[in-house]
């Protein structure tokens, strides 16, 4: 393997001439990592606001049942599944993953390890274009007759193999497709950020010299690859089901939905710790640069997230405590579910000490990555009531259930992403954002986010369940106290969604007219920052050599208080 | 090259194991099984087997710099993979002929589903191969022989479990 | 891998490091002891005992398998993480196997039961109706025991071999 | 803890409960720690406070041990959670009471659920079972165990006040059990997306005196007029339970 990794990259780099490149080839059929790393970004984020609306059109049902929702118009239980599934599913699959992993990931990998690109490039850009054909087949599936598909983002069958069931026989099959290309893509894009990892590492960069971001993002990628297999055979499985009517998920003719249940969660969980610990990566880049200080013992962070990985295969079944699996088997389960929350709350341990004897600069980004951790923590010890076996009897499929996964994936989806948008725009593009606005962006959605979902976990706890169009059809759950809540989170959710706009603003005009930033304006180590603001075509001028880790910081006896990893070090 | 064939193992693994536990519950399913057409099976088996040994052989030639007689063996190989396809489109149209379709019942969706993901397989590592044994006669970029030898044998290892599973147990 | 990771700098002559100079025709024989090995997976149903069919069948496939990893494709010379990385990726597969099959792979279990899966098995018997020999121990002791009651999900459908899916009763 | 957002109802809600309030005690304290360090650095160590950091590799054994130390106190509370959690769902999920009061068949439906009550012979699947649909009446302090079906989709039989929580999946029967401790009328909401009707499949438990239960059981078997106080009774079709 290595042989044509390696051979293959020295081809593409003969690719790589300097010469001027036409439009379509810079950025339609563009190899160039970087590129592709905005393509997936901008397409992610463009995604991420069509699932944002769709979550601001269910909240208004939510709230005030119904009504006419203002710039949408009535939501009928159709629509409503369908905006539910889809927020999911698009949140997940299409803004999650491709930013966190696909776009940081290829923006930053090659940068990072000191590489002109990808050792794969053509592959890296089929693998994006499969991506963007995935996303239009799943907005084109909310056009076709009957609507789109939903069943949730589980897609459950008999519900979701079945039209006579789901009621979408166009939907249900264009939306399991998208979903099943999409893995695809990023299986795709995995296999290229693993090789690029193990092969075009600059000289000298060792094991423990590699940043934790590219650490996270292949250990991500890594679990995304063994775990993803079964459910895209599962997925071809329930396609024909949906299609050629076959039983596989059929009771009838010998099927056993439950074995979706597996397929789907075996996938399913392993997926929450491939986009918690890029997010993890990124703030722990930012933490080091802002606080001036040396991460908290690296080994630690990179074996607790390896167990991580390792031990996300052996929990999944904690999604279907009551979901009619063997009550034996939950008492396993319960045990590795707590098992993980060990490595787990040791990294975030690590994360706080990184901050001990630090010399914190306050910043747009390091607010937004302090702000991960304080969030993620809460997400992190509601998640110990799901996995307990006992207390999920009650909270299975409660709003309790939506608070803390939302409590996990905004401050990695959202959060961590607006840090590392910060802390790597001046590298993007040359210019730094506006601070000011970017504190105000910071206030605007990290409280109002609060105020969505600390709500719901009391709904929840009063017996909300998910993806009731309406809960006044239930007796008990019509109290005015709840439905007060109800309304705050809506309220709460108009906020932070109205703060995003000065985001966009602020980030679209600092693209052109952003004060313009040097190649290192963080004065940080790693070797993204050696390159020009923005990396030209290539990347490097001439490739680094790596001396050192990536977390020098105010060691002491130096004039200045970082120390880049390609510098060498001083004769004695 | 590697980790695309560990990702593969997962998917055709998932596949299996789905049907291996639905197999091992269900005995009946044997006298479906017991339709299935041991003959074809076996050729296919000894087809690709044999294209695999090319693909090898294919290899050899190629660590030799010898491009010409590389492309040769490759089209052996593809010529294995055009037999295997032949035979296996033979066998379906008994089969269907005989009202075993897909939606017959769940061994024949498994039978039907696995051996289809599988020739879809063969298919690309056909393409594949093709593609670079023109390479290969310009005696261009011998190393990626290797690549789609790889490959092919493990469609071929994928077919070594398949056989037994899909035609022998019964 | 990390280990692996860390010797795996780029090495683009690695293969000549490794013997590869065997002759064509030592492909050949292995390729006529795969042969071999078919055959007898394939004379070995024909004895009819079921626990021989088991081991030529699959302890075969095994072999074989193993056989055209090292030799065809190369396996004993690449380097070690390549077999990590392959063995880890099976390794998931079982555990998958190991989560799953106490649901799917039962008729019944702790406070549960799959009335439709012994509806269906009956079924799939009527059906082909020589029905001669179910030399299967399993699922007779799991039919001698009195189906408790017709459930809805059976009920409702045309039976194992029907085509067309469940229609809800009401709505 | 939970009582006071919602009045626990049956036996075990109590036991459920504990669980809930240990978790809360022990994740919260280290919640709160971990928070409260976090918000201390960060005020202590601003840049203007604090211009220049230390160098710390985090590998030396007096700042390790403020890792450590934890770390292992974590396993621990685990394990008293784990304890008092696997006992709990012993309790509800994998044993079943040694008396069984009556059996009730609970199915479900796109989108209602239909209750099979076994009516004056005490017997389940006989000519005078009592089908109704999204109404279930029991007794208070009598125990129950149900027969759980599907008769299409996934569905979730879930009754919030009892902290009773399970799937119906079809093509299987599974069964479980319940106490009412408290009379009243609960819901019984669908918890799983079961289609278009999920937000609108509710049943109502009724959970009766003795006195009550008898004046309902006479009302729909017809020795007396309809029972006002349960006007909604509505009869289902007598398709199930044979």
């Amino acid at each position: 393997m290595t042989t044509h990794a390696s051979a293959d990259h020295a081809h593409g780099a003969d690719n790589h001439g300097h010469h001027e490149l036409t439009f379509l080839q810079k950025y339609v059929f563009s190899t160039d990592h970087k590129v592709i790393g905005l393509q997936y970004f901008m397409t992610g984020v463009f995604m991420g606001v069509l699932g944002a609306l769709a979550s601001y059109v269910f909240r208004m049902q939510m709230a005030f049942p119904g009504a006419s929702v203002p710039g949408f118009g009535l939501v009928t239980p159709q629509i409503y599944n369908q905006m539910v599934t889809n927020h999911g599913t698009i949140m997940i699959f299409w803004f999650a993953m491709p930013v966190l992993i696909a776009a940081f990931g290829n923006y930053l990998i090659p940068l990072m390890i000191g590489c002109d690109d990808m050792v794969f490039p053509r592959l890296n850009r089929l693998s994006y274009q499969i991506f963007l054909f995935s996303a239009v087949l799943l907005i084109a599936s909310f056009f076709v007759p009957y609507g789109g598909f939903g069943g949730a983002w589980t897609s459950y069958p008999p519900l979701a193999s079945n039209p006579v069931y789901n009621q979408t026989p166009y939907g249900a099959p264009m939306w399991l497709g998208a979903v099943a290309l999409e893995f695809v893509a990023f299986l795709l894009g995995g296999i290229n950020f693993i090789t690029t990892l193990m092969n075009a590492r600059a000289p000298g960069m060792k094991m423990y010299d590699i940043p934790m971001v590219v650490w996270m993002i292949v250990i991500a990628s890594i679990l995304f690859m063994a775990s993803v297999g079964p459910l895209i055979a599962g997925a071809a499985m329930l396609l024909f089901d949906q299609t050629l009517g076959t039983g596989f998920f059929d009771p009838a003719r010998g099927g056993d939905p439950l074995l979706w249940e597996h397929l789907f969660w075996f996938f399913g969980h392993p997926e929450v710790y491939v986009v918690l610990l890029p997010a993890m990566g990124i703030v722990a880049e930012v933490l080091t640069v802002f606080a001036r200080k040396k991460l908290f013992a690296y080994r630690t962070v990179l074996w607790t997230a390896v167990a991580t990985g390792v031990l996300s295969f052996f929990v999944w079944a904690h999604h279907q405590f009551v979901a009619g699996i063997d009550p034996r088997m939950a008492n396993i389960f319960t045990v590795t579910t707590l098992l993980i929350s060990v490595p787990i709350t040791e990294m975030s341990f690590v994360y706080i000490g990184t901050l001990y004897g630090a010399s914190i600069q306050l910043s747009t980004p390091m607010l937004f990555a302090i702000a991960f951790i304080v969030e993620f923590l809460i997400g992190g010890v509601t998640g110990i009531f799901l996995g307990a076996s006992g207390a999920d009897i009650y909270f299975h499929d409660t709003y309790f259930v939506l608070a803390h996964f939302h409590y996990t994936f905004v401050p990695i989806a959202v959060i961590a992403v607006f840090a590392g948008v910060y802390h790597w725009f001046p590298k993007m593009f040359g210019r730094y954002m506006n601070d000011t606005w970017g504190r105000i962006h910071f206030w605007g959605t990290a409280v109002p986010f609060n105020g969505i979902f600390i709500p719901l976990f009391y709904t929840g706890m009063a017996g909300d369940h998910r993806r009731t169009f309406d809960h006044l059809n239930f007796p008990d759950l019509a109290r005015a106290d709840l439905i007060f809540w109800r309304q705050f989170a809506t309220v709460s959710l108009l906020i932070m969604l109205g703060f995003q706009v000065i985001f966009f603003i602020n980030f679209f005009y600092s693209m052109f007219r952003g004060k313009k930033a040097p190649a290192n304006p963080w004065n940080a180590n790693t070797f993204e920052w050696v390159a020009a603001s923005p990396p030209p075509h290539g990347n490097f001028p001439t490739l680094p050599h790596c001396y050192r880790g990536p977390y020098e910081y105010s060691v002491p006896g130096r004039a200045t208080d970082f120390w880049p990893q390609n510098e060498p070090a001083p004769k004695t | 090259m590697w980790w695309l064939l560990g990702s593969e193992i997962t998917i055709f693994g998932g596949l299996l194991i789905c049907y291996i536990m639905m197999r091992i519950m269900y005995a009946p399913w044997s006298e479906a099984a017991a339709h299935t057409n041991t003959l074809a099976g076996s050729i296919n088996t000894f087809v690709l087997l044999t294209s695999s040994l090319f693909a090898v052989l294919a290899h050899h030639a190629a660590e030799h710099k010898n491009g010409k007689l590389a492309a040769l063996y490759l089209w052996l190989t593809i010529g294995g993979a055009l037999t295997f396809l032949v035979v296996k489109s033979i066998e379906w149209t008994n089969e269907i002929r005989h009202g075993y379709t897909i939606t017959s019942n769940t061994f024949w969706s498994f039978y039907y589903t696995a051996a289809g993901l599988h020739g879809l397989h063969v298919i690309a590592g056909a393409t594949a191969m093709a593609i670079v044994s023109f390479d290969c006669l310009r005696g261009k970029n011998l190393q990626r022989v290797e690549i789609v030898g790889i490959y092919w044998h493990f469609v071929d290892i994928i077919w070594i479990f398949l056989f037994p599973l899909l035609y022998i147990a019964k | 891998m990390s280990q692996a990771a860390d010797g795996h700098h780029v090495n683009p002559k690695h293969e000549q490091s490794h013997g590869m100079d065997h002759p064509a025709s030592y492909y050949v024989k292995l390729w006529a002891l795969l042969l071999v090995l078919l055959v007898i997976s394939i004379a070995g149903p024909m004895l009819g005992h079921k626990v021989l069919t088991m081991i030529t069948a699959f302890g075969i496939a095994g072999v074989k398998a193993l056989i055209v990893a090292a030799f065809f494709m190369h396996l004993n010379v690449e380097k070690r993480f390549v077999w990590y990385m392959l063995v880890t990726m099976l390794l998931a597969v079982l555990m998958f196997f190991l989560g799953t099959a106490a649901d799917v792979m039962k008729y019944e279990g702790a406070h549960w039961t799959k009335p439709s899966a012994y509806l269906y098995t009956e079924e799939f018997k009527k059906a082909f109706s020589g029905g001669e020999e179910h030399d299967s121990h399993d699922a007779e002791d799991e039919d001698s025991k009195a189906l408790p009651y017709v459930p809805y999900g059976a009920k409702a459908t045309n039976g194992a071999m029907g085509h067309s899916s469940p229609k809800p009763e009401h709505h | 803890m939970l009582n006071w957002i919602i009045q626990g109802a049956s036996s075990y809600a109590g036991q459920i409960d504990n669980v809930i309030v240990i978790i809360a005690v022990l994740g919260g304290f280290w919640l709160i720690l971990a928070e409260v360090a976090l918000f201390y650095f960060v005020m202590k160590y601003r840049r203007s406070r604090a211009p220049k950091a230390m160098h710390v590799t985090g590998y030396e054994h007096e700042y390790k041990k403020w890792i450590h130390w934890p770390h292992y106190l974590v396993i621990a509370c685990d394990l008293v959670i784990l304890v008092f959690a696997a006992r709990a769902w012993y309790h509800v999920k994998q044993s079943m009471p040694e008396h069984i009061d009556e059996d009730i068949r609970v199915v479900g439906h796109q989108w209602a659920w239909e209750f099979v009550h076994q009516g004056a012979d005490g017997k389940l699947g006989t000519a005078d079972d009592i089908n109704l649909v999204d109404e279930l009446h029991v007794t208070v302090n009598k125990t129950y165990r149900f027969h759980l079906e599907s008769a299409d989709v996934l569905h979730s039989f879930s009754i919030p006040r009892f902290r009773l929580k399970q799937d119906a999946v079809p093509g299987r029967e599974i069964i479980g059990w319940f106490t009412p401790t408290i009379a009243g009328t609960y819901d019984v909401p669908c918890s799983q997306m079961c289609g278009l009707g999920h937000g609108i499949m509710g049943g109502r438990i009724f959970v009766e005196t003795e006195a009550e239960h008898r004046l309902w059981l006479d009302s729909v078997t017809g020795k007396t007029a309809a029972n006002p106080a349960h006007g909604l009774g509505k009869l289902a079709s007598t398709q199930g339970g044979n």
